[in-house]
């Protein structure tokens, strides 16, 4: 695995800036998994966190420090929830001292400011069908970074990591054997959306039986997304997620009524 | 100003509906209420009664003109933003404004940007570290953008170690969002809260208990009632510079 | 994103007011046509009755919308003006505008506040301990209230250690003070000291820049206009001269 990294990373370079942090993804775990937040599975979600936190890694995103103080704090949960309940340190009150309580209550807390987030969201897309005097218009500027529109990193990865079960562990020697590279990926991509337009990432990985060209190909579409050739769309929350081509193609002109619609991110 | 050529006099309706189309920004009560004194005293005659409309008599006239408008579908409204009123469109007719004006690729903010805002909003004035000990992650970057859009600002510095700054959301926030006064965003009593170092100055300092305190200040200044012109002035700068404690500038 | 939020679809009545409202200049019945059509095929669904409506139709609903103004009193009315419609206040409210447009609000700036802004425009980005460097006293109180008054702004970071705070002058600072660019202040050469690290980073941010970029996608997005769209636009010709929107950054 470790010399798999380091092929990748001389290969082709997607620095993606991650700016959710740990307490995101393990909200989006929780979510996932439809855990209590009140009484999460501690052993399970480390295991997740830890498998999430290692695709990052190997996709060399542009993570935080944070995401390992959050697996140092899951580790340490982990392990006094392990302990007998007498045996925990200082050990008072029972509801209280609950190892998990600290982390519950971030993530509460996080939630809220979640949702508080959401109305702001709301908000301002009411906003933008509304106009001042001679349209006076609260402007923001700025043309849009990066569209991840409805899907966030961690979906991304979510289904890389799906991809990645459904292949075989492979021995090295297979790894260095074929030669795929991001580029290579990025042109099959790029070719593929002439034609189809929509492409679900699922589908993109149909058929191929080896980790690397798969982390290849996640890894062409993170450089795509990040230089704003493509957008990635989630229709239904943890549903599939479709890859469809940007604007600014020149041959796409017939489709005004795109435009209208097509909305930029910022930051 | 001498003489009017003007023979029906008009209504505070309509005058309160002619003053929010002319302004380029939202109007205070105020604003309005130095327009009608100007004009009641340059005139004179008839126009005097302008000069006596009371705050009371003002808002009034914006409540019917709200209703008058909702009734006949004309395809506007009032809305109060930042404490202060301005006619808008319709958001129904928005698309068709936007084909017009052809704003068709509208900014949205990102979700990592739009929680840190969302912390800034509730906690304000709160420091870089509340944030990220909220979002569990660094948020310089999108702190900075935050400034740079003019939707946070930096209020002062903190009394902590190091004198942090202490950060705000602006009035270009209140607008983009349509927001009247930050206490109406939903769920502020549970999300504000004390902090324990600075908490009991910032509990004097939150927007709500400020602008109580101004509106105290306010009620003082019209139990006075110095009717001047200079001292609605004043009043009104001390509105518009924001939440700053001290009315004068710089 | 091609559903729209909008349940209620609004009536020709509305949209012509709204754009009306929204509108820079006066509307010939084309352009507001033309803003129809692009909103019903882009929108499609219920929408597309608004891409199907005839000149006749849209000016009905302009008498209509100045009969509802004129009989609800609320201060203003439709005109037309060469040809083509717009909203304005009733005469009679006039003098109110007038006097609510005259004063300027104007600002006032202490030497203190004076003094401290021509540092950061001639230094920038400064940190505010140079500023202290060259007035010899404290300058917190005042850079804070020049940032609210948007005339001072924070551009980053600064790699010395804990970071502190680069500031600079903003958008409204040149407009207030009538200037065109930072090197057009008199003797800004002498003044201005070379930052070695800072200055090219900051020269990639400049607004010109930015405001150019977003032209050139104005000008693709024009470009992506249907035909009978196109013909309109030759019918309105000389009217989306006046059309372009400057975006407004600072």
């Amino acid at each position: 695995m470790n010399n798999q990294m380091e092929l990748i990373k001389d290969d082709y370079k997607v620095i993606l800036e991650v700016f959710e942090g740990p307490l995101d993804l393990l909200l989006y775990l929780i979510k996932k998994d439809e855990v209590d937040i009140y009484d999460i599975p501690i052993g399970r979600v480390t295991d997740q966190y830890m498998e999430y936190l290692k695709l990052m890694k190997v996709l060399d995103l542009n993570i935080a420090g944070d995401f390992i103080v959050m697996s140092a704090t899951l580790m340490l949960i982990k392990s006094r929830m392990l302990l007998p309940v007498e045996e925990r340190p200082d050990m008072t009150d029972e509801e209280e001292e609950d190892p998990r309580w600290d982390l519950v209550r971030q993530l509460v807390e996080y939630k809220k400011f979640k949702d508080a987030a959401d109305h702001l969201e709301d908000l301002e897309l009411h906003m933008e069908n509304v106009f001042g005097r001679e349209s006076e218009h609260v402007e923001l500027g700025a043309p849009p970074d990066v569209d991840l529109r409805d899907a966030s990193i961690f979906d991304l990865i979510s289904s890389l990591n799906e991809a990645l079960g459904r292949v075989q562990e492979e021995d090295l020697q297979e790894i260095f054997a074929e030669e795929y590279t991001v580029s290579q990926k990025v042109t099959y991509i790029v070719e593929n959306l002439k034609i189809a337009k929509r492409l679900s990432i699922t589908d993109l990985f149909t058929g191929m039986n080896s980790r690397q060209e798969i982390i290849c190909t996640f890894l062409a579409v993170l450089e795509l997304i990040k230089l704003n050739r493509i957008a990635a769309v989630q229709d239904d929350q943890f549903g599939d997620i479709v890859v469809e081509a940007r604007e600014p193609e020149k041959n796409e002109i017939e489709a005004p009524e795109e435009a209208l619609v097509v909305k930029g991110e910022l930051l | 100003m001498s003489e009017s050529t003007i023979d029906v006099l008009p209504e505070l309706k309509q005058i309160v509906g002619a003053l929010l189309f002319a302004a380029k920004e939202p109007l205070s009560i105020k604003r309005m209420r130095k327009a009608m004194i100007e004009t009641g005293n340059g005139f004179a005659g008839p126009y005097e009664q302008y000069a006596k409309a009371t705050d009371q008599q003002i808002e009034g006239a914006l409540e019917e003109l709200q209703e008058d408008l909702d009734k006949a579908k004309l395809g506007l409204g009032v809305a109060k933003v930042a404490e202060a009123y301005r006619l808008q469109n319709d958001a129904a007719c928005g698309p068709f404004v936007r084909a017009l004006l052809e704003k068709n690729q509208t900014m949205r903010l990102s979700k990592p940007a739009l929680e840190t805002l969302a912390i800034v909003a509730y906690r304000q004035p709160c420091l870089r570290s509340e944030i990220e000990e909220v979002r569990g992650v660094s948020v310089d970057g999108v702190l900075r953008k935050l400034i740079d859009m003019q939707l946070v600002r930096v209020v002062r510095r903190s009394e902590l170690p190091g004198h942090p700054w202490l950060f705000g959301t602006t009035q270009k926030f209140l607008e983009h969002f349509g927001i009247n006064t930050i206490a109406d965003l939903p769920g502020s009593q549970e999300l504000r809260r004390a902090l324990p170092t600075e908490g009991k100055k910032q509990s004097t300092e939150t927007f709500p208990e400020m602008e109580e305190e101004l509106g105290a200040e306010k009620g003082e200044a019209e139990a006075t009632e110095d009717e001047s012109v200079a001292a609605l002035d004043e009043e009104i700068q001390s509105d518009s510079s924001g939440m700053e404690d001290e009315p004068q500038i710089v």
